[in-house]
């Protein structure tokens, strides 16, 4: 049934339709909304049988979940940014005792400074954990990758997070068509675990293992999500057929077919880079969209086969890895070793700051002219960081960067005041 | 689940492949080691054995481990003077384990129950002489039955049990308790041949066909010395008393009566004094309370029941009915010294309780039997010579108690027993002694101190009555599991438990334990916390 | 496709003025896609929110920087804001009072915009009348569908009813609908006025 | 005089078992069939006391919960040394994911089993003292708080020996650690405020918290069989001697750990819902010397100048615990009173 209603909303309805066993819930922005959803279905017992576990930390929240996948259940929680962090070191534990939960993760920058707006630098930190990893381009996709996510989850028992922008996604209230649990039943059969703590049929499960064995470990969980990569298209179909509905997969295309330019991204911001598309091409610029849907496995093949006819492929993403660059665009470019074409990596949206139509349109503007750099800070004040800058050269105690830009930002205002008098 | 993750997931228990004995560099090996009170037993007995049984409440099983070593527990459940117990590891913990009191319980019980000894061994076609019928006597006869030799008893008494009942006052040996247990030795088969005085051992034997003899005549004649007396009649031997007073004959003595001597004897004389009628009963006795030989059990006993003490004084000599005394002073070795001061003491008879000695008339024709200080010179085996004249009891150098004649009894039976089938005597191999420094005492329960009230309140009787009373089956059972066990596994389990490496293997059925060896480390844990000291860690071997 | 900004402060309902609006269109068969000015403002601080609403299929992620309709919650924001930011000179206005624009020292906007374009509404005093609680984002929802008719006044009423169940809901209709009327006949007079 | 039944058994109250006893009434450890929670073969230092009172406490849970029971194992030597692939000592259902994480993931298993209709499994973790009172704590804390059906039990070595025996918030003042070596004017850990993790439960108000030492199987057996008789958050705090890490003797780990609690050093108590509802009182009172001396972290306190003045602040420590539980009454050996005065 379509209806109006907030992503947050929409993933916590779907999720409850997927019949989660425990829910472990840690409060963090933006992810609120959704637990507080989950939660207040289970006090109400709309969604039962289910435990909802109010935790002290996200480092409990996935701490828990790893018990009660390991016990059996089907577990899901969600968290951002520096949650995600804080978990961390349960986050690559989960995968790797390949424990199937699903995690939304509703995408924040990381700090400090702090910044609780939306980019994927959470996402990118766990990138190795061992986690499948899908980004939702709308709302609609992310309720519908919940479904996915915990079939996937639990054919492979391998934990796969569902990454939906912070606030763009979580706090929209938009039209998602939503599932019925009869759908959501018929395509998502119950946990199976493939290993589980059970008194009658005891096994030890968590040992530690040494260099015999090590390796081998880790390279099963690489083919594990190997294998995904065949799953997820498979499972992507099965939706289809089950709804109707086209979501998932391990990338989307738009408008690719003849396009010279390329763009690639990850999540909400495609819609954005569609609507500037649409301009360019109407300016007669042949130019198309990919959307990277599985981040993680990354499908090198699939990227290579619709990105090796463009000539040009330009990478915008959320997220950078500071001192060396655009992380997608490192896949893409190993992804598009050996042909002709050239990448162009642009971080953009960095802790919230909007990325507009006007700007995409000057930016692929700017491609079509050949004039892009290798990497390009989309919309960065350059004067303020010139600014502060030579602050930090003049004096060592020049102060808090965050709070120098913060005044320095503010100081045009006074300087225009001065000149005046 | 038939395929769990790789290397994450493991099946259990399969650590067991790993084999960590080989770390040990020491092993724990079990051990038994002589429980002192074993150790300490004249006559032998494995105490801590029979009480293993009787803690479990297998009476008649404890019953039946005594009496391998002594045919007379109802005896001497009240008469010895249980060197066990002043050996007795507990000492350090709290109090001994009143073993005795066990004895009489279990040796009672068999007399209530009519439990029988073991029948006499296989007819050996030897027949043994034995002269004497106490508790040296009837032990030896005893044990030679059990060896399947043939006896003839002989006293000179009308009764059996030679000092037993002759010595021993009934309220502390009541003679109903004496008179089974003797008649249980001789229900075996045994010739008896009572008011016979053997005058020539040698011909006695030569006409008798005997094998070999056994001589337990005791030390029957009271030790004398001179007392000046106007009235000689007031001047009694002890041993002549109580004789008397066993026979139901007893002399008048008057109301005041003062016994002279510290031993025993002096003891059982004053507190018979006081049963016959004496008002006053004194015991006369050269040094203090510290250097008394009596039991101190009994001493508390006599003062009780109010006989009275004159320390530090010798008879001098009985003017009218005046005791004169002369007082003593102790030296630096504790030896009396006369001080030459005297006093007086009113007194209507003086018992001498000076000591006993022994008649050896019989031996004068045995010309390889050696008499020394008058007393029988023996070998380890207690034959007195090499012609199978054995001794025991009172009749040779040891202490003079019915325990340690019936020590001399088993003894000697096992050597005439080699003798007679011309065999080298065994000899026993002794286990290292369990010291108290073995024992890791924290695991034994403490005394709950409900229960030694209630055994003193049972001590409490007067009268010609038995003094001390039996214990109940509670106490009894309480008092058994008082024991430690020393040196001796018991099953408690412990190093079981205590192994970090479960390395103990529990058999079960009071079969013990075994080590796994394969498992072992070595630590030693089992040991430092086994109470009784059973287990001891020996180096590997390279 | 047509784009709405509202303003007011925190816990006066901004955010759900956003929502129902997009519910509103959606109930009408239109996209429309809601959401907040991202941030942790807390109670009594400036709050945006935006709502647009097209025929197709909205895409676009980007905040509303060229609104159609400005909606003022709380005209104290006045001097503090920067409200009419990327309006259009023939965008709408839509003010919670119950005075004029001249009283309240913003006759200046006439000359800027559509006077007929710009209208105020007594939302508070609405909401207190017909609600009890001077939240006046619902009666400001029937004063927006008068004044832009980008949305029934039919629709608000299902939007609202949608969002406060039972009694609050009817209350908070009530307030729309009368609204709905004030600006009507605002709407008449300024038209009047203007022909 | 009254008289009472004779309940007397030699080693009854002490010792792992007794044949005179009746088998219900011996100790879960005196039982040929006893689960083995934790099986030969594991690669724990000779003489362990961790590997033993796990295999004490996993066992009575076993036998409490007629088998049907979970055990999640925090990071430590107990993890280490009884699952190193490809070999396991558990013999039981077992997990294991952090260090620091072992109480939610219990919550976790717990919750599941609730939702999965089998409320008859129970849920039991463990950690050493660095996992429960250092990077263990907030999840505990957390677990306690909301009462999830967890016993979580700490084994107390009072450092981090897997690592190689560093200081913890459990280790005692004046310990040798190789972060507070006996080294400089103050050797040892230093004379800190303590973190008391017993009573840090017990204001939790959570249904049970218990004390036990692996010298007292008998308690500690009673503890975790009262401990699962309660639903919700509970809590058991052993002290389980490390040879390696303390210095001592590989026979003495049941030794010093009753030293540990004769000395007061070490309360042994039990409480409900926030209150002491009993204690362990010494039985032979000891001198705190007698502890410290036969370990060697101790050793630099015993040189040729003795520090006296040191032994006498961990004795005031021993009173002050004496005092707070009452360990002392009428019937211990060597009892002085002053101290309860």
């Amino acid at each position: 049934m379509l209806r109006q209603i907030e992503g947050s909303r929409a993933v916590a309805e779907t999720v409850a339709l997927c019949r989660p066993e425990v829910v472990c819930a840690y409060p963090i922005s933006p992810q609120t909304h959704i637990i507080e959803a989950v939660g207040v279905m289970v006090k109400s017992g709309e969604l039962a049988p289910c435990e909802f576990i109010n935790v002290e930390s996200e480092f409990a929240a996935m701490s828990v979940a790893i018990g009660a996948s390991a016990a059996g259940a089907r577990a899901y929680t969600a968290t951002s940014s520096q949650g995600l962090l804080f978990m961390m070191e349960a986050v690559y534990n989960a995968a790797g005792l390949g424990l199937p939960i699903v995690m939304t993760l509703a995408n924040r920058a990381i700090g400090a400074p702090i910044n609780i707006w939306n980019d994927h630098s959470d996402a990118m930190a766990v990138r190795d954990a061992g986690w499948i990893q899908l980004f939702a381009e709308t709302n609609q996709e992310a309720a519908d990758l919940h479904v996915q996510a915990f079939r996937l989850a639990e054919e492979l028992s391998v934990p796969v997070m569902v990454c939906m922008d912070g606030f763009i996604l979580t706090h929209a209230v938009e039209g998602v068509d939503m599932l019925d649990q009869s759908t959501v039943d018929a395509f998502l059969p119950p946990y199976e675990p493939r290993q589980v703590l059970d008194p009658d049929s005891p096994v030890s499960i968590g040992a530690m293992v040494g260099p015999e064995a090590f390796e081998e470990v880790r390279y099963l969980a690489h083919l594990r999500q190997l294998d995904a990569l065949d799953r997820i298209p498979v499972i992507a179909a099965a939706f289809e057929e089950a709804t109707g509905r086209r979501s998932g997969g391990l990338l989307s295309t738009y408008r690719t077919d003849d396009a010279e330019t390329i763009v690639v991204a990850l999540g909400s911001v495609l819609g954005t880079i569609k609507d500037a598309v649409d301009i360019r091409r109407e300016a007669g610029e042949r130019i198309g969209v990919v959307g990277i849907t599985s981040f993680r496995p990354f499908p090198f093949q699939a990227v290579r086969d619709v990105l090796c006819g463009a000539r040009q492929v330009v990478v915008i993403e959320k997220a950078f890895s500071i001192g060396f660059g655009g992380v997608l665009a490192t896949d893409l470019s190993l992804a598009l070793h050996g042909t002709d074409c050239t990448l162009r990596s642009v971080v953009a949206g960095l802790g919230g700051r909007s990325i507009t139509r006007l700007a995409l349109e000057d930016l692929f503007a700017t491609a079509a002219r050949g004039q892009l750099e290798a990497l390009t800070f989309l919309d960065l004040d350059h004067g303020v960081v010139e600014r502060e800058r030579e602050r930090m050269m003049a004096t060592r105690r020049s102060g808090p960067s965050a709070e120098n830009i913060l005044r320095d930002l503010k100081a045009p205002r006074r300087v225009g005041a001065k000149e005046k008098s | 689940m038939t395929e769990t993750p790789f290397a994450i997931t493991l099946d259990v228990g399969s650590s067991r492949a790993n084999h960590t004995g080989s770390w040990r560099v020491e092993r724990p090996v079990y051990v038994d080691r002589l429980p002192p009170c074993n150790n300490a037993c004249p006559a032998g007995e494995n105490i801590q054995g029979w009480l293993y049984e009787a803690e479990s409440g297998n009476y008649e099983a404890a019953w039946r481990k005594l009496v391998e070593e002594n045919p007379l527990p109802a005896i001497m459940g009240r008469i010895c003077f249980h060197p066990c117990e002043t050996a007795c590891n507990r000492v350090q913990v709290d109090e001994a384990v009143g073993i005795n009191a066990v004895e009489r319980f279990l040796g009672d019980l068999a007399i209530e129950n009519g439990w029988k000894l073991p029948s006499a061994g296989a007819d050996t076609g030897k027949r043994i002489l034995v002269v004497g019928a106490g508790p040296a006597g009837l032990s030896t006869t005893y044990h030679l039955r059990l060896l399947g030799h043939q006896v003839r008893l002989v006293d000179s008494a009308q009764k059996l049990g030679g000092m037993m009942r002759y010595g021993i006052p009934a309220y502390r040996l009541p003679r109903p308790v004496l008179d089974a247990e003797i008649a249980r030795i001789i229900a075996m088969g045994v010739e008896v041949q009572l008011e016979h005085n053997v005058v020539n051992i040698d011909r006695e034997r030569t006409d008798g066909g005997f094998d070999a003899v056994f001589l337990a005549v005791g030390a029957q004649l009271g030790h004398r010395v001179n007392i000046p007396a106007g009235d000689s009649t007031r001047v009694l031997d002890a041993v002549n008393f109580l004789h008397q007073v066993a026979d139901g004959d007893a002399p008048m003595l008057g109301r005041r009566v003062v016994v002279y001597g510290g031993g025993d004897t002096a003891l059982d004389a004053a507190r018979t004094a006081r049963r016959l009628g004496a008002t006053e009963a004194v015991i006369v006795y050269r040094r203090n309370q510290e250097h008394m030989p009596a039991n101190g059990e009994e001493f508390g006993q006599a003062l009780g029941e109010g006989v009275t003490m004159r320390w530090l004084s010798t008879v001098n000599r009985f003017e009218g009915d005046r005791l004169i005394l002369e007082k003593m002073r102790l030296n630096a070795e504790g030896f009396p010294e006369p001080t030459g001061e005297f006093e007086e003491l009113d007194a209507d008879a003086l018992v001498l309780a000076l000591g006993q000695n022994t008649d050896l008339s019989l031996l004068d024709q045995a010309g390889d039997v050696v008499v020394n200080n008058g007393v029988v010179e023996v070998q380890p085996s207690m034959m007195a010579g090499a012609s199978g004249i054995f001794a025991g009891g009172d009749a040779v150098p040891a202490d003079r108690t019915a325990t340690v004649a019936i020590g001399h009894g088993k003894k000697a039976a096992h050597g005439i027993d080699a003798f007679v089938l011309g065999r080298t005597p065994p000899i026993v191999e002794r286990h290292e002694l369990a010291t108290f420094e073995r024992l890791n005492t924290w695991y034994y329960s403490d005394a709950e101190r409900t229960v030694r009230p209630e055994l003193e309140r049972v001590r409490r009787q007067s009268n010609f009555d038995e003094v001390v009373g039996g214990l109940t089956e509670e106490n009894a059972l309480f008092e058994a599991r008082r024991c430690l066990s020393c040196g001796n596994c018991f099953e408690c389990d412990n190093c079981f438990g205590v192994c970090p490496d479960n390395a103990v293997i529990k058999l079960g059925g009071s079969k013990r334990y075994e080590f796994d060896y394969d498992f072992c480390k070595g630590c030693g844990i089992c040991v430092k916390e086994c109470p009784c000291g059973a287990i001891e860690m020996v180096p590997e071997r390279i | 496709m047509f784009q709405v900004r509202i303003h007011g402060r925190g816990g006066q309902g901004v955010v759900t003025a956003a929502e129902m609006l997009s519910v509103a269109a959606f109930a009408e068969g239109r996209h429309a896609q809601a959401f907040p000015s991202f941030g942790s403002e807390r109670t009594g601080a400036p709050v945006v929110s935006y709502c647009r609403i097209d025929d197709r299929e909205i895409r676009t992620r980007e905040p509303v920087m060229v609104p159609d309709c400005v909606i003022i919650q709380d005209v104290t924001l006045i001097n503090q804001v920067d409200l009419f930011s990327g309006l259009a000179p023939d965008g709408y206005v839509l003010v919670n009072t119950s005075r004029s624009f001249d009283e309240l020292g913003i006759g200046d906007l006439f000359n800027q915009f559509h006077h007929d374009h710009l209208l105020t509404c007594p939302a508070t005093e609405l909401a207190l009348e017909h609600v009890g609680r001077p939240l006046p984002n619902a009666a400001l929802l029937g004063g927006f569908a008068a004044l832009t008719h980008q949305v029934t006044i039919g629709a608000i009423d299902t939007a609202i009813r949608e969002r406060f169940l039972g009694v609050v809901g009817e209350r908070n209709a009530a307030a729309a609908a009368e609204a709905y009327k004030i600006v009507m006949q605002e709407e008449e007079t300024a038209d009047a006025a203007t022909n | 005089m009254t008289t009472r039944p004779v309940r007397f058994y030699q080693v009854g109250s002490f010792a792992v078992g007794n044949r005179l006893l009746e088998d219900g009434d011996r100790t879960v450890q005196s039982d040929l069939n006893r689960a083995n929670s934790i099986d030969s073969g594991h690669r724990a230092c000779q003489g362990c006391g961790e590997a033993l009172g796990a295999r004490y406490a996993l066992d009575a849970a076993m036998r409490a919960t007629n088998g049907q029971m979970v055990a999640v194992n925090a990071t430590g030597c107990l993890e280490v040394f009884s699952t190193p692939y490809p070999e396991t000592s558990w013999r039981i259902a077992w997990l294991h994911s952090l260090f620091g994480n072992a109480p939610a993931v219990a919550t976790g298993v717990s919750a599941a089993m609730r939702v999965k209709g089998k409320p008859e499994v129970r849920v039991v973790a463990q950690a050493g003292d660095g996992g429960t009172v250092d990077i263990g704590f907030g999840c505990l804390s957390g677990m306690f708080e909301r009462n999830d059906d967890v016993l979580f039990i700490c084994y107390d070595n009072e450092g981090y020996m897997n690592t190689g025996v560093q200081r913890s918030a459990a280790t005692p003042p004046a310990a040798r650690t190789a972060t507070t070596d006996a080294v400089g004017p103050e050797p040892g850990n230093a004379f800190g405020q303590g973190k008391d993790l017993p009573r840090l439960a017990m204001a939790h108000d959570i249904a049970y918290v218990a004390t036990a030492t692996v010298a007292d199987l008998h308690d500690l057996e009673a503890k975790v069989e009262r401990a699962m008789q309660f639903r919700g958050a509970r809590y058991l705090h052993i002290l389980v001697p490390c040879p390696l890490g303390w210095g001592s003797a590989s026979d003495d780990t049941i030794h010093i750990a009753r030293l540990a609690k004769e000395t007061g050093l070490f309360p042994v108590f039990e409480a409900e819902y926030g209150k002491v509802t009993s204690v362990s009182h010494i039985r032979r009172r000891t001198p705190v010397e007698e502890y410290l001396s036969i370990q060697r972290r101790y050793a630099h306190l015993f040189g040729k100048k003795p520090r006296t003045e040191v032994i006498a602040r961990i004795q005031a420590i021993a009173d002050r615990n004496i005092e707070r539980y009452g360990l002392i009454t009428d019937e211990t050996v060597g009892a002085t009173r002053e101290v309860t005065a």
